[in-house]
Order: C-alpha cells, then structure tokens, then sequence
C-alpha cells in the first residue's frame, strides 16, 4: 500500500478550522478550494482513503437550516473533482466526530473499518 | 347585575394575569429543559452509535425517565407551576401527564385503574398527532401523486 | 459547538412561548394547547420545515410536543414513499414509537414506586 | 314565619359542641390551634384518599359527640356531606358510626344546609342530637374536579386550595350558654356567566351577595346588628367582587366582613387566592367562629356559606358555573 502521509496541520493552508488528512494519492487541493469558497461552513474535516472520500462538515449557526442542501451541494461539487471516488459528506456533527477519530488515531489497519461504520451510521433514518 | 356586567366587574377586579412574566418564566424553564436536552443528545453522540438525527430518540426517552422521576419524587408540579408552558410543552410535560396519570390511579388497581386511567391527559396528544399526521401524510401523497410537489 | 446549545435553549424557549401565549392569551386548557402544538408540528413536517428548524435547534426542536407531531408524519411521509397510500397508515409508529413506548413503560414503573403526594 | 326560604326557630336550637378535623397542610392554619385532631399524613394513615376523608370525617363525629359526653347510639341524626362523586367518604362515614343518616350536598355550603336541616329536625320536636357537618379533602376533590395531584398545571392567582378538613356540630335543643340558631335563609341558585373553574370565589360571589340581601330583608336585620358577617371559601378574589356587589347593592361594607376560605391558610402565598372546599367553611365556622361566641366576643353572627354547584362534566361540557349561598345566623345569649 502506498501511502503519502501528509499531515496538514490546517492553519498553513486554508482556514483555521479545515483539517484534511490523506492516505490516497488524490489531491486535496480541490477539495480545499471547494470547502474554501463555501462561507455557510464554520469548519470541516476532510479523510481520503483508497476510494473514500469523507467530509463532515459544520455549517455556521443560521446556515444550519440548509444542512441537506449544503451536504448536496458540497457532494456535487465534490463529484465534479474527484468523478472516481466515493464521496461522503455529511453536516451531522456525529460523522465529524468520527472522521476526525479516524484522523487522530493514524491507524490505517482500521480505518476501512471506520468508515464502514461511518457510512452505516448515516444510513440509519430518523 | 346582569352577566355582562358581572363579567366586567370581574375582570376588573381578579387578579391579572402576568402575561409577561408568565412568558419569560415558560422560556426560561422550557429553554433550560431543552439546553438539558442538548446535553443529553450530546452524551449519546459521544459515547454511543448516534448521529445528531438519530440520537433524538434516546434523548427522548431519557428525558421522558427524567420527568418520570420528577414526577413521582413530586417535583414537578412545582416545575409546572412556575414555568406554565414550559413545563408541559416538552416531552416532559408528556410524560408528567403520563406517570401523574398512572400514580393518582393506582388505588383502582393496574388493570383498571393504571391502564385505564394512564392516556387519561395525554391520549389527546396521541389522538391529534396521528390523526393530523395522517392527514397530512394523506395530502402530500396525493400532491406527489398529482405531480404537484416531489418528496 | 456552543451555538447549538444556544439555539437549543432559544428555539425550546420560544416554543414554550407559544404554548404560554396559547394557555393565557387564548385561554386555552393544557390539554388544547399541546394538541394544537403536536398539530402544528405535523403540518410543519409536511411543508418541510421542520427538519430544518432540528438542524439549526438540535433538542431545542426534538423535545418540545411539536417533535411529536413532526415525527409521526415523517414516518408516515416516508413510508408512503416507499409504498404508496398504504404506507400513510403503517410508517406512522416508525419514528415516534420511542415516545410512547417510554411513556408507558415508565409510567407504569412509576405507578410501582410512587404514589401522589399531595404536598405544595 | 316561612316564606320564599326564609326560615325563623321558635324553639332556638343550640350547638352543644363541635369536632373539627384536619389534614397535615392545615396546620398552616392560623386556626390551627382550635382544632380538634391534626393528622399527619394526607390519607389519615388509611389506604386511599377517601378511606382517610371517611376516618377523618368519623373522628370529627366522634369528637363532637364525646364533648357532649354521648355515644353515636344517642345521636338521632347525621346529616353531612362532602364533594366526592356520590359523598362515598360521607356514605362510610355513616356506615361505620350508624347513625340514622342522610346525605346532603350544596357542593361547598353544605356545612350551613346541613346546619339548617339539623335546627329544622330539633325545632321540630324529633332530633335530640343531630350531627351537622361536611367535609372535604384535597387529593380526593381536585383529583376528580381537576388533574392528577401530580399534575404540573399552573394555576393562576385566582385559583384555591381545597382543604383537608372535616368540621361538624351536635346540634341540641336550646340550652343555656351555648351558641344557638335564630333564623336561617336557604339560597337560590345565582348563575350570572362564570365558567372559569380556577376562579370559583367570582362565580360565587354574586350568590353570597344575593343570599345577604335576601336575608337581611327578610328578616328584618341591618348589617350593624352583627359582629361578624362570615361568608365560607370566596377566596381573596371572590371576597372583593363580593364586598363590591354588596356596596352596589347599598350595603354598608365593614370590618365585620370576613371569608373563612381567605383567612384559612394567613397570608401563605402557595395557596394562591386561599381555601376552599365543603370542609373551609365548616372548620372555620365551627372552630373560630364557636370559639369566639363561647368566650362571648361574638354575640350574633351571620354565616353564609357559599358552594359551586359544578360538575367535571358540566364543565367540559361547556356549562357556566351555577352557584347558591345559604345564609344561618347564630346569637348567644
């Protein structure tokens, strides 16, 4: 498996509050520029593994009324980028959580697993 | 004297109602079980398997243990009397409504008296949600039906 | 992290409001007053507006009644996609079920372990 | 002289004693200390609300009897009353002491129609001792007149506190020193709109008021010949809209007013507008207002008990609140 890794601390780069990590050899300067343009987020985290692309996001306060609508645009965009991947994006602060987890740990043996669990979590209705 | 004036004589000399302070009380003490909420829901996305839209359930439920507790130790009248709408309009107010139900009619008895008498308060609730529910639900489906709006 | 608390606190705080204004303004009974909350709630849901207010308002939108009335139709709502008419009628119970269920069951623990008290 | 409930007692009957129980709140009471049995548990340590509203009201029998050195054998009538569907706590009450018994109900002024029954019976010649009493205990009435006692309604400042009370008299023939009744006024029902039932002292105010004029022409008296003029559980509320229609009605309103459901709890804001229920009425008149005519400081009362004569389902069916006074009035001499 090859692996680039490429801790970006955030602050050198775009925002404060974006973090990205990847463990694929896509670039993320796209994703960056996305994330960047789009002012209704607050911060978000961006996870590239293999085929996975994971973004959770936080929208700002009074944007949070339109979180569907930003998941749908951001995956749009996104879709755009990076046409081979599969992306996941996600406003729930759950998902956040969790990705940035998987972005903390550095485990890479789990991480298929944890996105497994990722995208199980938001399929669950309700 | 007849009944208009009677009705106007007493309006004029009971007591008013404090519709302001009544309102910030109902906001303070609704807002606060809320905020308790949040903490709640924030516990359950933490520790367990919860997104933020599936972790309203548990939430639910707990806060609905919560006010059952309250209920029974005879808190939350208390709570009722000073926050008004702010103590029955959450999920709380659901359960107090509930549990006084089940607790007053415990001397008839649990079949009679406890599952009878249990919905005695909030069964409306039940009735008007599904019911409304339905109805609306109804609505929409035909509206998607006719092409006039998608899901 | 701290907004959604903020809007939790507010938007529960303006809901009970609302049922304050119902009580006193329109004299209505607490029983009146939550029907038509649950009520209202349920035709936010079908117009769509109140999955949005849950995710600006978190618990401040999930705990007050009006959540009741929001999930019974988006269980119905979201069986009817899936299986027409029919679904109206068995997608009711399949979000709000947690509710009621914990309604009852600890409303009839309580009715084990406490009785009425009766003080001030 | 009998005419349109105008009623006048050749014969004078008196109260010989009275017995005055009350529940664990009560003792908030400024009155407290003339009762004659405190309980310190809400059910009277029987198992439901009302096994312990019927103990209370049979101990309050009990008493009254014993102060005139009887037994419920010697007693010829028993007439009470409470607000409980069918008066079951007056039914048990009766079943258990034996005496020859009728229930009476005037919702909360049955402790003055009761009274006036019982001086009718001995004025007559057929009673030796009657017991005239009601009662009325809190859990029991707002459980059924409102929400489960745990309940977290707000109520408003208008509302009262039913007490947990049971007073009740052995009214004997006339006998010397002892409080008698005179004459005694039966009120007509007064309805004048009320449908609020968090604000009942408004809805019976206007029959108080009625019921005083009534009686005050008929029988010839002016407000200056009494020392006390003593309505039953208006409430702070209830008890202004009541001075104020007696003033319109050209009533010289004094000091000599008083509400027992006012006064019965002082000034204790957690009871909102004060008590009410059929056992405030009977406790006060039948403690404070004994009391102080024993010791002389009062030498002619008029007693004027108010009751709503509401139901749960009249209420939800919409009804307005029809309401009735009945007035007694007690010299010693």
């Amino acid at each position: 498996m090859l692996i680039i890794l490429f801790l970006v601390s955030g602050c050198s780069l775009i925002d404060n509050d974006f973090e990205v990590q990847n463990y694929s050899a896509m670039d993320e300067q796209e994703v960056k520029d996305v994330l960047a343009s789009d002012d209704r987020l607050a911060s978000a985290v961006v996870l590239f593994f293999e085929e996975e692309l994971i973004v959770g996001v936080r929208a700002k306060t009074f944007s949070r009324f339109h979180k569907t609508k930003i998941e749908k645009d951001i995956k749009k965009q996104l879709k755009e980028k990076y046409p081979d991947l599969t992306i996941t994006v996600s406003a729930d602060s759950k998902i956040k959580m969790e990705t940035k987890k998987l972005i903390v740990k550095e485990d890479q043996e789990k991480l298929d697993i944890g996105i497994k669990k990722i995208k199980s979590l938001l399929k669950e209705e309700t | 004297m007849n009944e208009k004036k009677y009705a106007a004589l007493e309006k004029e000399i009971s007591p008013k109602t404090p519709y302001l302070r009544n309102c910030i009380k109902a906001f303070l003490v609704g807002g606060t079980i809320c905020l308790i909420g949040q903490f709640v829901a924030l516990f359950y996305m933490t520790y367990f398997d919860f997104t933020e839209r599936t972790s309203s359930n548990p939430t639910v439920s707990t806060m609905i243990f919560f006010a059952m507790l309250l209920t029974g130790f005879g808190f939350y009248k208390k709570i009722g009397q000073i926050g008004g709408a702010g103590g029955s309009v959450p999920i709380t107010g659901f359960s107090n409504a509930v549990v006084s139900a089940a607790i007053e009619h415990k001397s008839e008895g649990y079949v009679l008296g406890v599952g009878g008498n249990m919905f005695k308060l909030a069964g409306s609730v039940i009735l008007f949600g599904v019911f409304s529910a339905f109805v609306v639900a109804l609505i929409k489906t035909i509206l998607v039906k006719l092409g006039v709006v998608s899901w | 992290m701290i907004s959604i608390f903020i809007t939790a606190f507010v938007v529960g705080g303006l809901i009970c409001v609302v049922g304050q204004l119902l009580f006193d303004v329109a004299k209505l009974t607490p029983a009146h007053t939550l029907c038509l909350l649950v009520v209202i709630g349920s035709v936010l849901d079908g117009l769509g507006l109140y999955e949005p207010l849950i995710d600006f308002a978190g618990a401040g939108a999930t705990i007050p009644i009006t959540s009741f009335g929001n999930s019974l139709t988006h269980g119905a709502m979201a069986e009817a996609e899936k299986h027409g008419l029919i679904g109206v009628l068995t997608g009711m119970f399949e979000v709000t079920s947690s509710g009621i269920s914990s309604a009852i069951i600890f409303g009839f623990i309580a009715s084990f372990l406490f009785k009425p008290k009766g003080t001030i | 002289m009998v005419a349109r409930g105008l009623l006048t007692f050749k014969t004078n009957p008196s109260i010989a004693s009275t017995g005055v129980t009350a529940g664990p709140l009560e003792k908030k009471s400024p009155f407290v200390s003339l009762f004659d049995k405190m309980y310190d548990e809400e059910q009277s340590g029987a198992g439901t609300n009302e096994q312990g509203h019927a103990k209370m009201m049979e101990d309050a029998c009990m008493i009254a009897l014993s102060k005139v050195d009887s037994v419920p054998e010697d007693a010829d009538f028993l007439l009470i009353g409470d607000l409980v569907n069918q008066m079951t706590p007056s039914n048990f009450c009766a079943a258990t002491v034996g005496i020859p018994y009728m229930g009476m109900f005037s919702a909360c002024a049955t402790s003055v129609s009761t009274l006036i029954t019982a001086a009718l019976l001995t004025d007559s010649g057929f009673s030796k001792i009657a017991i005239a009493g009601a009662g009325s205990q809190h859990n029991a009435v707002e459980r059924q007149f409102r929400y489960p006692i745990e309940y977290g309604s707000q109520k408003p400042e208008t509302s009262q506190w039913t007490v947990t009370a049971v007073g009740v008299a052995a009214v004997t023939p006339n006998k010397k020193g002892m409080p008698s009744i005179v004459c005694a006024t039966i009120g007509s029902v007064v309805d004048l709109g009320m449908t609020d039932p968090l604000n009942m002292g408004a809805a019976m105010a206007p029959a108080a008021a009625d019921t005083l004029q009534r009686h005050l022409d008929g029988h010839g008296t002016k407000i200056t010949d009494y020392d006390c003029i003593m309505t039953g559980d208006l409430g702070k509320t209830g008890f202004e809209l009541y001075k104020t229609l007696a003033s319109n009605n050209g009533i010289d309103v004094t000091e000599n007013f008083r509400d027992a459901g006012e006064e019965f709890y002082g000034e204790d804001p957690s009871f909102f507008a004060g008590a009410s229920g059929a056992g405030c009425s009977s406790t006060v008149y039948f403690s404070e207002i004994y009391a102080k005519m024993l010791q002389g400081e009062y030498k002619r009362v008029l007693l004027i008990a108010t009751g709503a004569l509401l139901s749960p389902l009249s209420f939800q069916q919409g009804d307005t609140i029809p309401c009735i006074a009945h007035a007694v009035e007690l010299t010693m001499k």
